[in-house]
């Protein structure tokens, strides 16, 4: 079904056909209306979930692990301060094998206080052990929401969707909505979760381990995060299959194929940057816009592919990691060094704090990048 | 297969605790009244009871707190030291 | 009704765990447990009890339990029970938490949890001070008492938790101590059977910590009582009830004198005749406050009785 | 095809609300819509913006609308205070809340075309108010609608019965339809 929807109600659609089963969150802008619609969906019993509305984000993230805990499929999202806040449960989420999934609203972060979108607070999640999406469209979000329970199930571990704040988070547009039998099949029969508790044979879950065990339980969550992007190839083709829906990949590519001079962005401005490379492309210029999708895994592969076709790479980041430079350039840099290829990159930080990104921003990017 | 940090239940999940021992509780069974104290205090729950009734330590696990002979209301246990070797 | 028909057998806390020897925690967490029996499951923030647990791959737990964050407890009992419930599985959701996570990191958590009446029963085991990393200062430490923080005495005063969750309105408030079994298991079943949110405070004394030959570990936590340093209390529904033997203290006569009780620990051994004043006023004050709240009680219950009355007539 | 739209108004006046139904309106005549709301830390009363993009196919470009089309304009007293005409392309047209004198005086300030449609009356003869306010952003919507030639009032009728039921529904209705009647063009 065709619904008009924001990114925040597209995020509350995905949670109620994923028959989400407990659900807690603490307000801050711009996610509130994720929950608001739920709590809707919820006071008139169209989704069946315990909603916990909680005194802070810290417990939003402990009440969701627990919840997993109990085997509960479960659900929190919540942007920059919230997120920050959270942090120390993120952690224990990924290093418990849970499959929660958390939407992320991306909001600058404070001081000075900004309400609007950048990626500083989604990058946090890069070394937790999270799968890490990101989403353009308030289609997308929908998608990606149900794919990600997917994900996190047949990895065993949590998976952020992030979308920006207002730009996505607040921009209606048309949702084709699929129905809930397809969401069903998509989703495929709840199983018991290996790490939700268990009264017939319990075990204690998160004891401490000595240094001669540690490492094995950390090695295996990178292991498995590394492997992680056929796992969503694979979900994102089923997901094709029962919905219909598009497939994009891990990195969404527009005019690469004969690109001299490549974009990597992501999120929302990736849309900004694809009319101003089809604006460019009018004036003969080859360029083209790699829209990444997943941060973990990290596409190597596909960047390896799109980079070594193209004369010149572009980076274009929503964040820093402060002192040393754009966030995704340094990790495009650190796999094109690995793979030996050796297209020159530059590195582009813009958007901070919800300052515009145009097309016109853009067309003059890819116009120096190339030299011109 | 994840590798999951679950840990199963074990007795002796520390180790052999009774070696953590200095000082050993010894029942005397001639004063016990059976009033089964010793058991209920015992903070590592290592006193069973026999079939006549009676404590029994189990001194793999004690680790010679000595509450159960604090707590005797008829000093039917004492704390011996721990002979060396 | 014997011993053995109060306390099962069956232990749920296994022997040979990494519990000091005399712990006043394990030793009330092994009645806690054998109140509540295998169909629960144990939410335990950072505590002596992640160690008392042993180390991977053994538990030293015969129930299932989550090991969560200091601050976190509360709020992920709160989605455990709540998972359970959509799930339409049933068990005692229990949190085993020390004061530090209690009083202090845990409070803002603790206090949501309570508000929203979440179907658990949260349980502190105070052992007045940070034990687990070396005997800090924690709410819970009190007045005069030394901590590796506060070498030279505890200046501040013991939070009173128990009063503070009271405030929350919730269904089930109690006091409770290790050398009083059979009224620590009594108040365990009794919130176990009640729904909502339990909250259940135990004195449990830590001969590592507050300095005294682990044998004396059921004498001084009985002595805390006799005293009246630690009242036994339940607050039921917003109904204060002393417990014996706490019943009879009203009467400041009834009680042991508070020295016999600090001069077993080495942590008072410093305390001069003014900080044994100071601390002995505070547990007046306790035990007038109490007096009072419940004439208080008695007087807006007859009223409540009366006005019925009336509006009968 | 691509069309832009700017609506001004004031906190609290529905300038959402009226992007919202206006490309919900758009997606009913099978058009591919998106509804930009600008957010700030506005609050009732200060001067806000939300934009529409409206296409027959996809649209991806998100950054807020620079060069207009359509400016609509649901409160007349921010005509002195914000720049409604800055970006308006050649031969764009602002429909403005007010009377024909605003119109022929802004006609000449501008120099562009001016439509004017008097939405605040037909909000208050219809008692379309929220929170005592007017509620200008119906007979705006319509009055949009038939400016730009993008929808239909078919397509609105249904936009408007999708968001709302009963006599809220109605009341917003006639509000949107006398908007889309009343509209003049000047200029």
């Amino acid at each position: 079904m065709r619904e008009f929807l924001t990114g925040n109600y597209a995020a509350a659609y995905g949670v109620k056909l994923s028959r989400v089963e407990v659900v807690s969150a603490y307000p801050i802008t711009p996610q509130t209306s994720v929950i608001e619609k739920i709590s809707e969906f919820v006071e008139k019993g169209e989704l069946k979930a315990k909603l916990i509305r909680v005194e802070s984000e810290h417990s939003a993230m402990a009440a969701v692990i627990g919840a997993a805990f109990s085997g509960a499929r479960a659900y929190t999202a919540t942007s920059a301060q919230g997120l920050l806040y959270m942090y120390e449960m993120i952690w224990w989420a990924a290093g418990s094998r849970l499959p929660v999934v958390a939407g992320i609203v991306t909001r600058a972060i404070a001081p000075p206080w900004s309400i609007w979108t950048d990626h500083s607070d989604f990058m946090t999640l890069r070394d937790a052990g999270w799968a890490m999406l990101f989403a353009s469209s308030a289609q997308e979000v929908l998608d990606m929401t149900i794919q990600a329970f997917k994900l996190a199930k047949e990895l065993m571990l949590p998976v952020a969707v992030g979308w920006d704040a207002f730009i996505t988070s607040h921009t209606a547009e048309p949702v084709e909505v699929p129905p809930q039998e397809q969401v069903d099949y998509f989703l495929g029969e709840k199983k018991k979760s290996p790490a939700a508790v268990d009264f017939e044979n319990p075990f204690a879950h998160g004891a401490l381990a000595f240094p001669k065990d540690y490492p094995k339980f950390r090695e295996d969550i990178h292991r498995t995060l590394k492997a992680a992007g056929e796992v969503y190839s694979n979900i994102e083709r089923r997901y094709y299959e029962a919905t219909g829906r598009e497939r994009y990949g891990l990195v969404e590519e527009v005019f690469c194929e004969d690109a001299d001079a490549v974009m990597f962005i992501m999120g929302a401005a990736a849309g900004d940057a694809i009319h101003a490379a089809g604006e460019l492309r009018r004036k003969g210029l080859h360029v083209g816009v790699a829209r990444i999708r997943s941060i973990r895994p990290f596409p190597r592969n596909e960047v390896e592919k799109i980079a070594r076709r193209a004369s010149k790479v572009i980076v274009f980041d929503r964040s820093y990691s402060l002192g040393f430079g754009g966030v995704l350039a340094t990790e495009v840099r650190s796999v094109l060094h690995e793979e030996g290829v050796d297209t020159p990159v530059i590195s582009v930080t813009g958007g901070l704090g919800g300052s515009d990104l145009s097309p016109e921003y853009f067309e003059k990017i890819f116009l120096k990048g190339l030299g011109v | 297969m994840v590798e999951l940090p679950v840990a199963r239940p074990s007795v002796g999940a520390a180790g052999k605790t009774g070696n953590w021992r200095l000082f050993k509780p010894s029942i005397d069974y001639r004063k016990c009244i059976k009033c089964l104290l010793c058991w209920m205090y015992c903070p590592d729950g290592v006193i069973s009871l026999s079939g006549k009734g009676l404590p029994v330590i189990d001194y793999e696990y004690c680790k010679g707190c000595g509450i159960c002979a604090e707590e005797c209301p008829v000093k039917a246990i004492e704390m011996v030291k721990e002979v060396e070797g | 009704m014997s011993l053995l028909e109060q306390f099962p057998r069956e232990e749920y806390l296994l022997k040979g765990n990494a519990a000091c020897a005399g712990c006043g925690p394990a030793l009330a967490l092994r009645y806690v447990l054998k109140a509540l029996g295998p169909r629960t499951v144990l939410v335990i923030p950072a505590s002596c009890s992640s160690i008392i647990a042993g180390a991977y791959p053994k538990s030293a737990f015969k129930v299932p339990v989550y090991h969560i964050a200091f601050a976190a407890s509360a709020a992920t009992a709160s989605g455990l029970v709540e998972g359970l419930e959509a799930q339409g599985i049933e068990a005692n959701v229990v949190v085993w938490a020390g004061d530090g996570g209690t009083v202090d990191i845990g409070l803002q958590g603790l206090s949501g949890a309570a508000e929203r009446n979440h179907n658990v029963t949260y349980i502190c085991y105070d052992n007045e001070a940070y034990m687990n990393t070396g005997i800090q200062r924690s709410g819970a430490t009190p007045y005069g008492a030394w901590t590796t923080t506060t070498p030279l005495g505890n200046k501040g005063r013991k939070k009173d938790l128990p009063f503070i969750m009271a405030a929350h309105n919730i269904p089930y408030v109690a006091t409770a101590s290790p050398a009083f079994p059979k009224d620590l298991v009594n108040k365990v079943a009794k919130a176990q059977k009640i729904r909502g949110f339990k909250y259940i405070h135990i004195l449990a004394p830590c001969p590592t910590g507050w300095r005294y030959d682990p044998r004396l570990t059921v004498k001084i936590a009985r002595l805390a009582v006799m005293t009246g340093f630690w009242p036994l209390l339940e607050i039921e529904h917003g109904r204060l009830r002393l417990n014996n033997p706490s019943t009879n203290l009203l009467d400041p006569a009834r009680r042991r004198p508070l020295k016999e009780y600090l001069e077993l620990q080495g942590r008072y051994r410093h305390l001069s005749e003014e900080d044994l004043k100071v601390l002995q006023r505070q547990i007046d004050e306790q035990w007038a406050r109490i007096k009072a709240m419940l004439r208080v009680q008695e007087e807006l219950e007859d009223q409540v009785e009366q006005g019925q009355g009336e509006r009968q007539r | 095809m691509l069309l832009e739209f700017r609506w001004h108004g004031r906190g609290g006046q529905g300038v959402v609300t009226a992007a919202l139904l206006f490309a919900r309106a758009a997606v009913n005549k099978g058009l591919y819509a998106l509804a930009i709301p600008f957010f700030g830390a506005e609050r009732r009363g200060a001067p806000v913006v939300a934009f529409n993009r409206i296409s027959d196919k996809v649209i991806r470009m998100r950054s807020s609308v620079k060069r207009p089309d359509f400016v609509a304009v649901l409160d007349p007293s921010l005509l002195g205070l914000v720049d409604v005409a800055g970006g308006l392309k050649l031969g764009g047209t602002l429909i403005i809340n007010g009377s024909k004198e605003t119109a022929e005086e802004f006609v000449e300030k501008v120099g562009k075309r001016v439509a004017v449609v008097d939405a605040t009356g037909i909000a208050l003869e219809l008692g379309l108010k929220l929170s005592g306010y007017a509620l200008a952003n119906m007979p705006m919507v319509g009055a949009v609608a038939r400016v730009s030639g993008v929808v239909d009032l078919d397509a609105l009728r249904k936009a408007v019965y999708d968001v709302w039921d009963g006599r809220v529904a109605d009341s917003n209705w006639a509000g949107v339809e006398r908007g889309f009647k009343e509209v003049k063009i000047f200029g």
